[in-house]
């Protein structure tokens, strides 16, 4: 029901902070974009800023085509999630959620209808009555969430929504917020340092570090193709290993190891040869099972496990390769332990190749 | 659209803003003109302007209310007034928000009753008590230690303030999230240390709230003054007395509104020094709710 | 749980010194002018006749009593409601808006304030003069060439508005500054939620500002009583005398007249128990009445 | 009664309060310093505009008293009333016997005959005095003698001639009648009684005799009260006050008004007043009933007395005697602000071209004196203030003059708050 | 340092909300409490009365053995994350870190040294001098713990001090409270929403669910051997599957699938032959290649995938089996997708078996 253009926008507090430097973002109709990127990267402030609720200090915003830069909060027709939840503290949960529309003038019969409904969903049906002190940390935050949903606005904003939640209630909340979002298809933009969140919910992902855009892409493009070092090294848990080697020969080589490489690269890295580049691999590409021995032979090497980490179905190894700290990423059913030695190998189709200068991606 | 509403709505602010204040600027105006005035203006329409500025109605002031010995006595007992009533009413107003106990209930009817006090009506019975415990001090250190006392007029002051004070402190000190006292015990905050260094820090405004409200109010206090300090020493509102016109005298009108613009500049110096915080949000940011 | 013995400790240490202060210069004080009330007493001499609730039984009888008392009311109600509008909207103005020249209104409207009481009623002497007075001379702008002024201060059944319109001109700036203290604290973080949830300023006043300042409007409301008490006197004392004969006789400046004037000073302090007692019940019931959850942000 | 601290002290002090009001705190100093050297004594004075407030709770605690009080029946804040209300003035009958200070003559013989048995110095009728007059002033109609001259208009003599003319300036735009507060008509409607009723019945009235105030004598004083309503200047109630009196006052310098009651001090406290060309200060007497009656004056005076608990009673009265010295009057008058003492020669002190010089010889043109003040009541009864300046008797006037109550309702007010008070004083 | 004993604790609230329902659990010294459960089960109102916070309606607290319920939050020596940071807004950040120490009077140049060690370590050097109002959301919430960890008390308690960071961050603070754990070796309670922290992190899980505790012990117990139906689901994500059958002759029968059950469930299903009990198995033992197949021919079976969900390296399948809800955790690679078919086979040497009615665990 929107769309939005955020043109070359810049957010400097009155303390002198740059939060936000040079945001460029067109966002289509319906879609469901989710902004991530590590603490204090500028998330929340471009989130605000779209509301309305923080001045723009230079750049534009569009909301349908029309210039949104000095339009009031109340009028841009946006509902927000607010990472501090931001609860009435006066109201009872019902009125929290009903406020909106209140003041929108819905009768009150589709008010009940609509906050019972969101009630339901969120779980929270029981706590209607209560004063927001009188909740959990949870509750307030799926209020607050509440709150949001009961409103048929044009668009969602939601910082972190569901960052107190469990497991649990998270997944349900994730589908019912998809489930709300192909209902009303209202276009959102989502905050979350959940990746699974980010890669599940995500028409497009934004990745964000120090108020600088690093990528923009679908979830799968962000994933399969990171832009840069960062981009590849913040999505994904745990994090992908870089490890620093050259270019010989087509081939990938660190210490006494070398890695042929596929014919892909091959015109990408020519310009390379000789130098030092940074190849980064994701721990689940590591393989300590024979499936891609066979394929990329050059790239089996023992690996020292120092650490086993147990993690349910999977363990993760920690172990250093040549003196570079690697991390793999493998099936519990083969027992490794800690202080034991394996044979790991690169799935080669799917490493990158990044500049040491500027981190971005060589290959393409 | 939208715009024109909002327009409509900024103009509506902007008029009611000035017509008050011309309502006040006005008439203050007129104080001030009034304070330059000769005599003789005094008297047909008040609403001339004043003929030349004669100053001289301010060195009459002075001098007449003897401002220079009264000034100091009521800076003395206004500033020593505000310090006492805030060492006993914050600790007090702060036990009376945030706890429950037995006997709250009593205490707090009790200064909630003070606050319907007069002090025009207990005045008396209060110099007859200071005046008898006079009569037994001077029979034992053989002086008189309680009237004619600016410390004791101070505390005085501070008392009748009390409930006030405490009404006032304890309705914002209720608002205040307990989280913060809970994060200062965890710290290993003690009452005391939880009260003064983390509580009464984000009540500033409304202890601001208190020392504009009490400065003023001791500065003009003159009942108390007069009957607690019979002697010739002297809080500048009773000095202003002699300002004041008297019965079947010509008045002295020009010295009179000199002298009483010169007694409001210090109240209204220390509010312009302070309304900026008056307005300072305290406790913004500290908790995710 | 807590230690309630260092708990306790604590407390009372910390009410301690206002109790004590309190009970010695307020309690006693008081508890005289009680005892004082059950005596025909002229004030100065020995000669002390306790004659019990005499005094009040009089009292209830007193029409001029009555009138004083009516008076009070109309005033209290008329001064709270009317500056409790004015100074809260103008709070909110001064808070939430950004006004230019937001310091200078601030300070302009805390002035009446500051004035003293004689200062303020020779501006309103001039105000309201018959002849050459700000008010007619504005209205006569309006009216026809034999227009006669207004008399506020000589029409019985107009004086006492013209005392409260003092009344309330003077106090606006004191409570706007109470409200504005108490509206600072309102997490900026609501409105803003509001502002989302489309409220415009208006809703947001009513929603958000004013159920959270409640707790103070409530108090103040407590000051509203008390402080028209006493301010009626101040003002009526040196504006009208309580006349034109009588008709805007107040509580205290009644209770003045009898304990000095009439040297039934017995009397007086009766009038003195009632007031307080009428103050004190009025703004318990007062308080009982707007009483909403006890509100923390 | 006072407990004797600073007894120690060698040198006799004696402490004199007073109101520092419209003759001013000159001439007091000037005696005391004169008394301190006759009687080798220390004087303490102690003059403030609010000397009530100040006394006040040192009576009630019967502390630190002085020994000499100057301050009048009726001042602001009621003290001196009060003071009579409870007994607390000590007698000084003797003091008229006494020899003043430095001569041979007593205090009876220079002051005025008269002036002492005025109603309200011995207000307990036990035949005693107890407050000493100072500081006399005629009181009557002042008004614009430069405007009388100039329409050529008489100065009236009786009612009819006053209410006559009363018209006549009306179709001028000029008010008959102002009045500063109702505090005035004290002074005013004491003369109209004298003047309807006459001297017996006045004696009676003051006594609160209620047959005499049911009269048609009496009621024809309060008749004569309403009629000047119509001829009220249409600002005066609403400057009636304590605030904007000096306004009706200034009615007169204005030619807004041709007359106003009031006292000698009005000129100087008009002093600095613009007024309209060629104004000059007349006054008179009140105009008589008939024109065969009487006009009577009212002479105001101010009071001083020797407060129960005062230590040194003896010096006071000496003190009190020397005021009454030819030389202690001519200090009032000439260091204080032309205030003339009951005695003998004091008017002397008057030079022609004083313009007191007019009103003091008021008298001398054939109106009669009479004084002011009630009796003192046994029983104050609560609630009902009677014959204060805003009680039934004066206060109503206001009513009366913006016709909120007719004269029939004030007559009748005044009837039933006289009863109340006769009944509790049985 | 510390232990700590908590024995029979009821808490009832003001509201007559009934918070936790008699709460028995021992700590030792040294160990690493985490507490899991649902929004709203009790587990911050459990925290708040181990420190004090929260009047304790009945029961009693021990800490090193002496009797704790009476005894001031400050004489405690406990350190706490509050979920809601509770942040001093009127000290910098600075000070809100130094406020414990000064209290204790720990010498200047060494607060110092602590609160900037900390700042370091947490990455809010640059913020120390802002006020937190002026911190994105994870900043206050780093300063939150900092404020905790300056400090070396005996206890910790930390009430989901990660929630509002980003993965990689949320790593490394983690391997710091570990590090920090192992260093000062104080007693630690610590809640969360994230299985990886409980997982990682604890010594011992505590499960709650409404008040109640369901289940105390190491996270391989908890995650091998739920003690019930809800410890089950609760813990693994995506929660492990209920299936409803039958037992008939040590197999288990849905549908027309008999599944051969191993041995070793022999003795502990014997009472429940014929009758319908409830088989849990994670998604992640639901295997797609052939791996289990051979071990478990009887629990293979075609799958119609309704959804089959991208998850970076794993795919999620949700279908369902004959009529019952099912979800499947498959590797990536296999490239299954929606609307297809598969072969899966249950691993039958991981699942459980649970009693209808108690939702208790059957196997031992
Ligand atoms: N002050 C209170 N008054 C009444 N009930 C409360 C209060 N605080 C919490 N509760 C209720 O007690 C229950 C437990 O709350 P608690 O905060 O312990 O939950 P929690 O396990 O920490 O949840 P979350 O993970 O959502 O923070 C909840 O149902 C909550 O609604
Ligand atoms: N009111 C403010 N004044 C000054 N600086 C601010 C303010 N709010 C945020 N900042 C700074 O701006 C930067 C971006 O903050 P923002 O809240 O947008 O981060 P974020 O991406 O939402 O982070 P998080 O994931 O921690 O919530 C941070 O460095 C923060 O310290
Ligand atoms: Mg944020
Ligand atoms: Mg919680």
């Amino acid at each position: 029901m929107a769309t939005l253009q955020l043109k070359n926008i810049n957010k400097i507090y009155d303390n002198n902070v740059q939060a936000v430097f040079d945001f460029n973002l067109e966002i289509k109709d319906k879609e469901f974009i989710v902004f991530v990127g590590p603490s204090g990267c500028g998330k929340s402030t471009t989130l605000r800023m779209i509301a309305g609720l923080e001045d723009i200090t230079s750049g534009e915003l569009f909301i349908n085509e029309a210039k949104m830069n000095d339009v009031l909060p109340k009028d841009r027709d946006i509902a927000m999630v607010f990472q501090s939840y931001a609860l009435y503290p006066h109201l009872s949960v019902y009125d929290n959620m009903a406020f909106g529309l209140q003041i929108r003038k819905v009768p009150k019969a589709e008010i009940d209808a609509r906050v019972r409904d969101a009630a339901k969903i969120l779980e929270i049906t029981d706590y209607l009555d209560r004063k927001p002190k009188a909740l959990s940390g949870g509750q307030r935050q799926r209020v607050a969430l509440g709150r949001a949903i009961v409103r048929n606005a044009e668009v969602f904003l939601m910082d972190e929504p569901l960052s107190n939640l469990d497991a649990k209630l998270r997944v349900a909340m994730r589908s019912e917020i998809i489930k709300l979002h192909e209902r009303v298809g209202a276009t959102t933009i989502y905050v979350t340092h959940d990746q699974t969140e980010a890669m599940t919910m995500a028409t497009r992902i934004v990745v964000m570090k120090d108020g600088y855009i690093q990528q923009i892409g679908t979830p799968k493009e962000i994933y399969n193709n990171p832009a840069n070092m960062f981009v590849a090294g913040f999505v994904g848990s745990p994090a992908t290993n870089f490890l620093h080697g050259r270019i010989e020969n087509n081939s990938f080589v660190i210490g006494d190891l070398h890695m042929e490489l596929p014919e892909k690269f091959d015109s990408d890295i020519k310009d390379y040869e000789g130098k030092e580049v940074v190849m980064g691999i994701r721990p689940e590409d590591i393989y300590s099972e024979g499936i891609v021995e066979g394929t990329y032979p050059s790239a089996s090497f023992t690996f020292q496990v120092d650490i086993s980490e147990l993690l349910g179905h999977e363990s993760i190894l920690h172990g250093t390769f040549y003196d570079q700290p690697l991390i793999a990423k493998v099936s519990t059913r083969l027992g490794i332990e800690s202080h034991s030695q394996t044979k790991l190998t690169f799935d080669l189709g799917k490493v990158h190749f990044f500049d040491v200068d500027t981190t971005l991606r060589i290959d393409k | 659209m939208d715009k024109k509403t909002n327009r409509l709505y900024r103009i509506f602010i902007y008029v009611a803003l000035f017509t008050l204040a011309i309502s006040i600027i006005v008439p203050v105006a007129w104080v001030f003109l009034a304070s330059v005035k000769q005599n003789s203006e005094f008297y047909g329409s008040p609403w001339t302007m004043p003929i030349g500025l004669h100053f001289q109605n301010f060195i009459d002031a002075i001098d007449k209310a003897n401002m220079g010995e009264y000034f100091i006595n009521s800076i003395v007992a206004t500033g020593l007034g505000l310090l006492i009533l805030l060492v006993v009413a914050l600790p007090a107003s702060y036990a009376l928000a945030r706890f429950r106990f037995k006997g709250k209930k009593i205490v707090n009817l009790g200064f909630m009753s003070g606050l319907f006090i007069n002090v025009n009506y207990i005045v008396v019975p209060i110099f007859l008590m200071l005046l008898s415990w006079d009569k037994g001090i001077s029979q034992i250190i053989g002086q008189r230690i309680f009237l004619n006392n600016i410390v004791v007029l101070a505390i005085i002051y501070a008392a009748t303030a009390l409930p006030f004070t405490i009404y006032l402190l304890t309705s914002y000190f209720r608002t205040l999230p307990k989280a913060y006292e809970e994060a200062a015990y965890m710290d290993g905050s003690g009452y005391f240390r939880t009260m003064v260094k983390i509580m009464i820090p984000m009540a500033k405004p409304s202890i601001i709230t208190v020392i504009l409200f009490n400065f003023l109010s001791f500065w003009n206090e003159y009942i108390i003054a007069l009957t607690l300090m019979p002697g010739a020493s002297k809080t500048l509102p009773v000095g202003l007395i002699n300002l004041m016109q008297s019965q079947k005298a010509a008045a002295n009108y020009g010295p009179m509104y000199a002298g009483l613009v010169i007694v409001m500049l210090p109240t209204l110096i220390l509010y312009i020094m302070v309304q900026k915080k008056l307005t300072q949000g305290m406790t913004l940011g500290g908790l995710k709710d | 749980m807590k230690n309630k013995k260092q708990e306790r400790r604590f407390i009372w240490l910390c009410l301690a010194p206002a109790i004590i202060l309190f009970t010695v210069f307020m309690v006693f004080p008081t508890l005289n002018v009680f005892r004082m009330s059950l005596l025909k007493w002229g004030g100065l001499s020995a000669n002390q006749e306790f004659v019990g609730l005499n005094n009040f039984f009089i009292l209830f009888k007193d029409m001029n009593f009555i009138r004083s008392c009516q008076n009070t009311i109309l005033i209290i109600v008329l001064v709270a409601i009317v500056t409790l509008i004015f100074a809260v909207v103008f709070a909110a103005i001064l808070t939430r808006e950004k006004v230019k020249g937001e310091n200078f209104f601030r300070v302009i409207f805390y002035i009446p304030n500051v004035l003293s009481v004689v200062v303020i009623s020779s501006i309103f002497s001039a105000i309201y003069d018959p002849s050459n007075g700000l008010l007619n001379s504005i209205i006569g702008l309006f009216k026809p060439e034999n227009w006669e002024g207004i008399k506020f201060l000589g029409d019985q059944s107009i004086v006492i508005y013209a005392v409260i319109g003092t009344m309330i001109w003077q106090a606006i700036g004191y409570y706007m500054v109470m409200y504005m203290a108490s509206m600072s604290s309102i997490p900026e973080h609501l409105y803003e939620s509001a502002s989302l949830d489309g409220a415009n300023k208006v809703q947001q006043f009513f929603k958000i500002t004013l159920p959270l300042i409640w707790g103070n409007i409530r108090t103040t409301l407590t000051f509203y009583i008390i402080s028209s008490i006493n301010l009626s006197f101040l003002f009526v004392k040196v504006m009208t005398g309580g006349g034109p004969n009588g008709a805007s006789e107040v509580f205290l400046s009644y209770l003045y007249r009898q304990a000095y004037d009439n040297a039934t000073y017995g009397y007086g302090m009766a009038i003195g128990a009632i007031v307080f007692i009428f103050s004190f019940v009025l703004s318990a019931v007062v308080n009982k009445i707007t009483l909403r959850d006890d509100m923390e942000f | 009664g006072g407990s004797g601290k600073e007894a120690d002290t060698d040198e006799k002090v004696l402490k004199i309060a007073g109101l520092d009001g419209g003759f001013g705190t000159g001439g007091w100093e000037a005696v005391a310093k004169e008394f301190e050297k006759i009687e080798g004594v220390k004087v303490e004075l102690e003059f403030e505009k609010n000397i009530s407030d100040v006394l006040r709770p040192r009576i009630q605690a019967g502390e630190d008293i002085p020994d000499i009080i100057y301050l009048s029946i009726g001042a602001q804040g009621g003290l001196t009333d009060t003071m009579v209300k409870e007994k607390q003035i000590q007698p000084i009958d003797d003091l008229l016997d006494m020899k003043i200070p430095g001569s041979d003559v007593t205090v009876k013989e220079n002051i005025i005959p008269g002036f002492t048995d005025a109603l309200n110095l011995r207000p307990y009728d036990d035949g005693k005095l107890y407050l000493a007059p100072l500081n006399y002033s005629p009181c009557g109609l002042f008004y614009n003698a430069g405007l009388f001259a100039e329409k050529g208009w008489e100065v009236p003599t009786t009612w009819d001639e006053m209410f006559a003319l009363g018209d006549k300036a009306k179709a001028e735009g000029i008010a008959l009648f102002t009045y500063p507060t109702t505090g005035y008509f004290d002074a005013f409607f004491s003369a109209l009684l004298n003047e309807t009723a006459g001297p017996d019945a006045y004696d009676k009235m003051m006594h609160y005799d209620e047959k005499t105030w049911e009269s048609e004598d009496a009621k024809k004083a309060f008749e004569i009260v309403g009629k000047l309503a119509e001829y009220i200047e249409p600002n005066t109630v609403a400057q009636a006050n304590g605030t904007d009196f000096t306004k009706n006052q200034q009615a007169i310098l204005d030619n807004k008004a041709l007359f106003i009651p009031n006292g000698t001090w009005l000129p100087g406290e008009m002093e600095d007043a613009p007024r309209a060309e060629g104004f000059e200060w007349g006054m008179m007497a009140l105009p008589k009933v008939t024109a065969d009656g009487d006009a009577y004056s009212t002479t105001f005076t101010e009071q001083m007395y020797i407060p129960e608990g005062a230590e040194n009673v003896d010096l006071a009265k000496k003190f009190m005697a020397y005021c009454y010295s030819d030389e202690a009057a001519t200090l009032f008058y000439t260091k204080g602000k032309s205030a003339v003492m009951p005695t003998v020669n004091a008017s002397d002190n008057i030079k022609d071209d004083d313009i007191n010089k007019i009103f003091y010889s008021i008298y001398d043109n054939g109106a009669k004196a009479n004084a002011v003040g009630f009796a003192a009541l046994e029983n104050q009864v609560e609630g009902v203030d009677l014959t204060g300046a805003e009680g039934i008797l004066y206060g109503t006037v206001n009513s009366v003059m913006t016709k909120d109550k007719t004269v029939d309702q004030w007559y009748d007010e005044f009837l039933t708050g006289l009863k109340k008070v006769v009944e509790a004083n049985k």
